[in-house]
């Protein structure tokens, strides 16, 4: 068992990297029908590793797995890598996200197969490496190569939108760049070190108990680094652009994982060496409360059927952010099932965008109505994202909203949560009107003859929905198993 | 005032240099010249941190993966721009208006 | 050395503004190729032989020949930037900020007693060699990564052709 | 006879019960009957129920009362009938009323449709009355009650869906009034700790303090259903358009067998009600009051309907009047008058509506020398008419002088204002005994032909003639044998009034009002303007002009309120609405709108914003850094 346990975490980084070789080394004329598939593989991989090493790990009681690649961990201050129960589930959501977005491509994408595997396995060692990494610099690094990677991916088709989104994307992600390596920079210039066990409050406090005013910036500037990568308001600018434009299976992993990987996976990190601070938990939850309000009321006068999705995303990563602000390991569960639950409906979502995109050639909402008759697939399919993204129990969403609630109020801020039940009032309104907009109400005659999709994105649609609902129901488990390990 | 001192002073300044060329400008090309001003500050900043904390060998370890980094960014960002200029045939960003809202 | 810095630290600065403030690209890129070798000898007078080597290597030679080359690819003979981006107009006001705010930084510096350590901590530990290939194995990793995935960038942007 | 009912019937409880049950049965037995003979069906359920209900109401009387007790299973609920007293003495007065009332019923019904319903209705009414005059327990009490207005706005709208104005004032009114009741009885149940008619019987309250709230409320409420003012003015607006059993049936004789029953209820067994305490000023106000204008308002009326309506009302005054004293004698008189009043006042709607019957109106200006077509409608008319008027030796007349009595004693002015009333009912009945009976007949072309009523309608006239003429020839009988002992008072004097004073002021009032009618018919050229000249009197015109236009009708004033009222909540309700429809959605929808056009694209922007973001978090962890901001 051990030695499975000790082999697993090579998986998230070999498999991704021999798939990208191996699609690289084969002619392209070849590889071009299993480009896709192949991308499918190793997310499917990935998921079942994930499933494994965390049951595993679970039922190991060891903390965490450390490893190298092809190096060896033992000597004194070498670098390694490490797999925890944290990482390992963000890992699988990686994979979940990753395959439902390789069901919808195998439909969507048409050109650039190659590449799109490619750029798809960069992203899935990027977003990979930023979860084993046990350094500060390290995930700087690999943070730098999801975003190159998610940059290529939007801009792939080379259409005007796409390559507007990714451009606006890479400005702002330069802009990031600057805050995070100046806070880098600061923060090493006090500690000497980036590793994660040589950083922490009292690192920075020192023998003084003071701290200097330095270290105070670089957190600001690590946090508003990370803020623009995870989107959060106002840094939200380049996220519905982005996320627009960008092809539906591209959005599918923008939308329900890069961004929180990128981005919360960041504040997860350092509310975990520095939330000793209060002014670090204090402005991660400032941050969250701008980002629910801003993403909900643009979210509710869009009119392009992903642009809503996208700053539903907006939206829905503030709670995760309140997750993470309130600095509880139960905070922490709540966040992490936050992810899960969003990956899930929001690549519900996008799957449904992609069968409307494909059946009916647009995405204006405007111009839609009544397609519930016509896609009762993808009706049922964004009926179940809808209610789990607005918190209806028995829905995934409910359960890890009502977790993060629960941790705010237990960190004493009981205004913060109030403000986050009031806000979801705001998720509902939106997304009652989406559905309304697009599958209730008077169908335009222009789509008389509109089918439902078929193939891959429906097999996905049937499969998302059933995790919405499925996860929802299982949670009681999840529950009890918190109680176990004695969070609840 | 220490040598340090100044020379933390004067990177602050010339990232908020790079960060004012970063928003002025209107060219896409030059969004990579605020961008690697302001790089140049950090990365001094960076060695900076290893004079002073006697970590050098790891400042440089940390320098030579951003430069990297930093390639590989400005790469990525004139490919785009050129893509863009294919498409609009200038390089104006306030054509970029097409998402918005 | 504290006099050499500090020159190496004006350039830097002063090339720095006028890479920004300037209206043609080429001489954008040159003046950005000083201030990067200016920033490379800091670095040197720093300490960091191997660091001062890559930055005035890669930055002040491929950031610059890349850059020229999107110049071109963009533009053909043309260096000139149009005049309706009138950047020198736009941050006509930059040095007076820059001085405003350093001055600012300085005074507060001043009063609050603000300094970092005159320097020059013993250099302690491994050499850049061991440091780089024996701790750091993970960041070559992904510098690795970073490189390939420039590479599938470059195929999709200057290889491919539009399809759609 | 009680004895051999209970014999049959077991437990003492069960015939109480049926004499609930047996009426509905019967009225749904009158509504099944179909087919052509459905009218003498009607008439025999009606003799056969109406009978059976007297003949259980005269064996419990006989019987001296009775007590008994249903449980319903439920643990602190229970069904608790006891009838003794006044009571007893009621249910079989109202039996033999019922009967009477329902054999007209039936008989008018004969030829006309909605008969089914309307005698449905009729016998549950009578459940209901039942009911309500045996229940010992107050809550009892308020469920019968309740289901006498249920009735009532039921026989209200039958054949009038379109119409129900009258209904829905009815139900205002009575449902207004018994809303008080339900609080008097809440305020005395409360107070004296069970709601046991015969336990607070056995200790009264007091009126005085807090028992003021709850007597005047249940008087109120007893009041609303006698039909006392404030709560009357529905009785106009029914008499208009109402079939006539029903305002025989109700105005004249149920309702007010309910009312003065409870009121009778209130002031002997309830509560401790002094003469000349505030109470007692209270319920004399509101007799004199009602009796004073609704006889005000029949004198001027030119209908027929109408005009017994308007006596309807002010009879009603005399009744309060007499019991509001709280005297004995008063207390007696308002019974008696209460039950004269119930014989003449129905057999005065029973020859009215003969008179519609063969003429097919009530309107004055169109009715005349009746007095050779229609005889015997004629002499029982006259006979009531006497009555009511209050002539000497007829019952009318010895019922009023207990009451005169009282209220000399508790009050010249009342006396007074009963002794207008007694002038204007008499000018009144003058007025319209001549205009219907004796003046020339005025009936329009080919209606001419009018012949004597049908049996089945003078039968009923006849024999309330008959109890009229008996009650006042004989006045020993109701008086100390009927309602002495039910009262427990054996001291009322019967035979001819003892104060002769009284007698000869009452006898010239009659004659002023002879005068009166005489001097009106010369100025007014004929029967029916005789009133006229006081119709059109300076100043009492206006005041009745205001009258008749409703604007001096409470239930009208109750309306604008409400009106205003509902206007109030609309308002408030459509601002709450436009608050969640249109003032939050705008606000919500009108920010997203702005922040929509704030993030206009432009990168340049984009970049602003973040680095205003990254001041804000600057600004936070710069607060931290001075201590400004901590958990």
């Amino acid at each position: 068992m051990s030695s499975i346990l000790n082999g697993i975490p090579y998986v998230f980084v070999a498999a991704p990297l021999f798939a990208f070789i191996l699609n690289n080394a084969v002619p392209r004329e070849r590889m071009r029908s299993h480009a896709v598939a192949l991308s499918g593989g190793v997310a499917a991989l990935q998921l079942a590793a994930a499933i494994l090493g965390f049951a595993l790990l679970a039922a190991s009681g060891r903390g965490e797995v450390r490893f190298g690649l092809f190096w060896s961990v033992d000597a004194a201050g070498a670098a390694y890598l490490r797999v925890n129960l944290v990482s390992l589930f963000l890992l699988l959501c990686v994979g979940f996200v990753a395959l439902a977005s390789a069901l919808t491509a195998a439909k969507t994408i048409d050109d650039h197969r190659c590449s799109f595997a490619n750029l798809f396995m960069a992203l899935l060692l990027g977003m990979n490496g930023m979860l084993l990494a046990t350094d500060l610099f390290t995930l700087y690094v690999f943070l730098e190569i999801t975003g190159t990677a998610s940059f290529v991916l939007i801009a792939m088709y080379k259409s005007s939108k796409g390559l507007e989104g990714a451009f606006k994307y890479l400005t702002m992600s330069a802009l990031a760049t600057i805050m995070m390596l100046t806070g880098l920079a600061l923060l090493f210039m006090h500690t000497g070190s980036l590793a994660f066990a040589d950083l922490g409050a009292a690192a920075l406090s020192g023998a003084s108990g003071e701290m200097d005013i330095l270290c105070y910036g670089a957190l600001a500037l690590l946090i508003s680094g990370f803020a623009i990568k995870a989107g959060a308001a106002p840094f939200h600018s380049w996220l519905p652009d982005a996320h627009q434009s960008a092809d539906t299976a591209v959005s599918i992993l923008l939308s329900g994982i890069v961004i929180k990987i990128a981005g919360a996976y960041g504040f997860i990190v350092l509310v975990e060496l520095f939330g000793d601070l209060y002014a670090v938990r204090l402005s991660v939850a400032a941050l969250g409360v701008a980002t629910i309000a801003f993403g909900a009321l643009l979210a509710l006068v869009q009119t392009h059927f992903k642009r809503i999705a996208a700053y539903s995303s907006v939206s829905q990563v503030g709670y995760i952010l309140f997750g993470i602000a309130a600095g509880s390991p139960l905070g922490l569960v709540g966040a992490l099932l936050h992810v899960f639950s969003h990956a899930a409906f929001k690549s519900t979502l996008f799957s449904g965008a992609a069968a409307l995109h494909e059946q009916l050639g647009t995405l204006d909402i405007e111009q839609m109505g009544g397609l519930q008759k016509n896609m009762p697939v993808t009706g049922f399919a964004s009926v179940t994202s809808f209610l789990s993204a607005a918190g209806v129990p028995p829905f995934a969403g409910f359960w890890s909203k009502l977790l993060i609630l629960i941790s705010l109020w237990q960190a004493g801020w009981i205004g913060l949560s109030a403000a986050a039940l009031g806000l979801s009032i705001l998720t509902g309104a939106y997304f009652l009107r989406l559905q309304k907009k697009v599958f209730f109400g008077p169908r335009n005659p222009r789509w008389d003859d509109v089918k439902e999709i078929g193939g891959t994105i429906r097999a996905s649609q049937i499969v998302l929905s059933a995790v919405n609902l499925g996860a929802g129901l299982c949670f009681p488990l999840v529950l009890l198993y918190l109680q176990s390990i004695g969070l609840i | 005032m220490s040598m340090p001192t100044v020379v933390l002073i004067a990177g602050l300044v010339m990232i908020l240099a790079g960060c004012v060329g970063l928003i002025r400008t209107h060219h896409m090309l030059k969004i990579i010249i605020g961008l690697e001003v302001a790089m140049k500050a950090v990365t001094v900043f960076i060695i900076l941190g290893g004079f002073l904390n006697g970590r050098m060998a790891l400042a440089q370890a940390f320098v030579v993966t951003v430069i990297v980094v930093e390639v590989v960014t400005a790469v990525v960002l004139s490919g785009i721009a050129i893509s863009l200029y294919r498409k609009h045939g200038s390089m104006d960003i306030r054509n970029l208006r097409s998402l918005k809202g | 050395m504290i006099v050499a810095v500090y020159i190496c630290l004006g350039f830097m600065l002063a090339f720095g503004v006028i890479a920004i403030m300037s209206d043609g690209l080429i001489t954008a890129a040159i003046t950005l190729a000083v201030t990067s070798a200016a920033s490379g000898v800091l670095m040197y007078l720093l300490g960091a032989k191997w660091a001062a080597a890559f930055e005035i290597s890669v930055c002040s030679g491929l950031v610059t020949v890349i850059f020229i080359s999107a110049v071109s690819l963009s533009s053909g003979d043309k260096t000139k930037l149009p005049a309706e981006y009138q950047d020198s107009r736009r941050t006509k006001r930059l040095p007076a900020v820059l001085i405003v705010a350093g001055a600012a930084l300085m005074c507060a510096a001043a009063l609050t007693g603000f300094s970092l350590p005159a320097g020059d901590a013993a250099q302690t530990g491994l050499t850049f060699g061991e440091t780089l290939w024996e701790t750091r194995q993970a960041d070559v990793w992904g510098q690795m990564i970073a490189l390939i995935t420039g590479t599938a960038a470059i195929v999709v942007f200057f290889k491919e052709s539009e399809n759609r | 006879m009680f004895k051999t009912i209970c014999a049959l019937l077991g437990d003492p409880v069960n015939p109480m019960i049926s004499m609930c049950a047996l009426p509905v049965a019967g009225g749904v037995l009158a509504c099944l009957s179909r087919g052509r003979s459905r009218g003498a069906l009607r008439m025999a359920v009606a003799l056969l129920f109406g009978a059976a209900n007297l003949v259980f109401a005269l064996s419990l009387y006989l019987g001296g009362g009775a007590s008994g007790a249903l449980a319903l299973g439920v643990q602190g609920l229970e069904l608790r009938l006891a009838v003794s007293g006044i009571a007893a003495l009621m249910l079989p007065f109202a039996g033999l009323l019922f009967l009477i009332v329902a054999v007209y019923a039936a008989s008018w019904f004969h030829k006309r449709e909605g008969g089914g319903a309307y005698m449905l209705l009729l016998f549950i009414s009578l459940g209901m009355l039942n009911g309500a005059l045996m229940a010992d327990n107050l809550g009892v009490l308020l469920f019968f009650w309740e289901g006498l207005l249920c009735t009532l706005f039921g026989l209200l709208l039958i054949g009038r869906r379109e119409n129900s104005k009258a209904a829905v004032k009815a139900l205002a009114l009575s449902g207004t009034a018994d809303l008080i009741l339900m609080l008097g009885i809440l305020a005395t149940a409360r107070l004296a700790g069970s709601a046991s008619m015969s336990e607070i019987a056995a200790r009264p309250l007091s009126a005085d303090g807090p028992g003021a709230l709850g007597c005047a409320c249940m008087l109120l409420g007893a009041m609303g259903k006698a039909g006392a003012m404030p709560f009357h003015s529905w009785i106009p607006e029914a008499a208009s358009d109402a079939p006539a059993p029903f305002l025989a049936a109700f105005p004249g004789s149920l309702e007010k067998i309910a009312g003065i029953y409870l009121a009778t209820r209130i002031v002997t067994d309830l509560y401790e009600f002094a003469p000349g305490s505030p109470m007692s000023l209270f319920v004399m106000v509101a007799g004199a009051v009602t009796l004073f204008f609704g006889v005000a308002m029949a004198l001027i009326q030119k209908d027929m309907r109408r005009l017994l309506s308007y006596h309807a009302i002010s009879q009603v005054g005399y009744m309060l009047l007499g019991i509001g004293t709280g005297l004995p004698v008063g207390i007696a008189g308002g019974v008696f008058h209460m039950m004269n009043n119930a014989l003449y006042k129905t057999g005065l709607f029973v020859a009215a509506g003969a008179i519609e019957d063969q003429t097919g109106t009530t309107d004055l200006h169109k009715l005349g020398g009746l007095r050779r077509a229609m005889p015997v409608t004629a002499a029982c008319f006259f006979v009531c008419a006497l009555s009511i008027a209050g002539v000497p030796g007829t019952n009318g007349f010895f019922s009023k002088e207990l009451i005169f009595d009282a209220a000399l004693e508790s009050g010249t002015i009342f006396y007074v204002a009963a002794l207008a009333g007694a002038f204007m009912t008499a000018a009144s009945f003058l007025k319209l005994g001549g205009a219907a009976f004796f003046s020339e007949a005025r009936l329009p072309q080919g209606r001419r032909n009018i012949r004597e009523a049908r049996l089945g309608i003078l039968i009923p006239a006849v024999l309330l003639a008959a109890l009229c003429v008996l009650f006042g020839a004989y006045n020993a009988l109701p008086l100390q044998t009927l309602i002495g002992p039910a009262l427990g008072d054996a001291h009322i004097h019967a035979g001819w009034p003892e104060n002769g004073t009284l007698v000869l002021l009452s006898s010239a009032v009659l004659l002023l009002a002879l005068a009166d009618h005489v001097y009106g018919r010369k100025k007014g050229g004929g029967a029916l303007a005789a009133a006229d000249h006081i119709h059109y009197a300076p100043g009492i015109k206006q005041a009745y002009a205001l009258a008749e236009r409703g604007l001096l009708d409470p239930y009208n004033w109750l309306m604008a309120a409400a009106n205003g009222f509902s206007a109030a909540c609309a308002w408030i309700e459509g601002g709450v609405t436009w608050f969640y429809d249109k003032a939050v959605p705008g606000l919500v929808t009108g920010t997203g709108q702005t922040l929509r056009r704030f993030w206009n694209g432009s990168v340049s922007r984009y970049l602003i914003i973040a680095v205003a973001g990254v001041a804000c978090i600057c600004l936070i962890f710069l607060l931290a850094a001075l201590g400004e901001v901590a958990p």
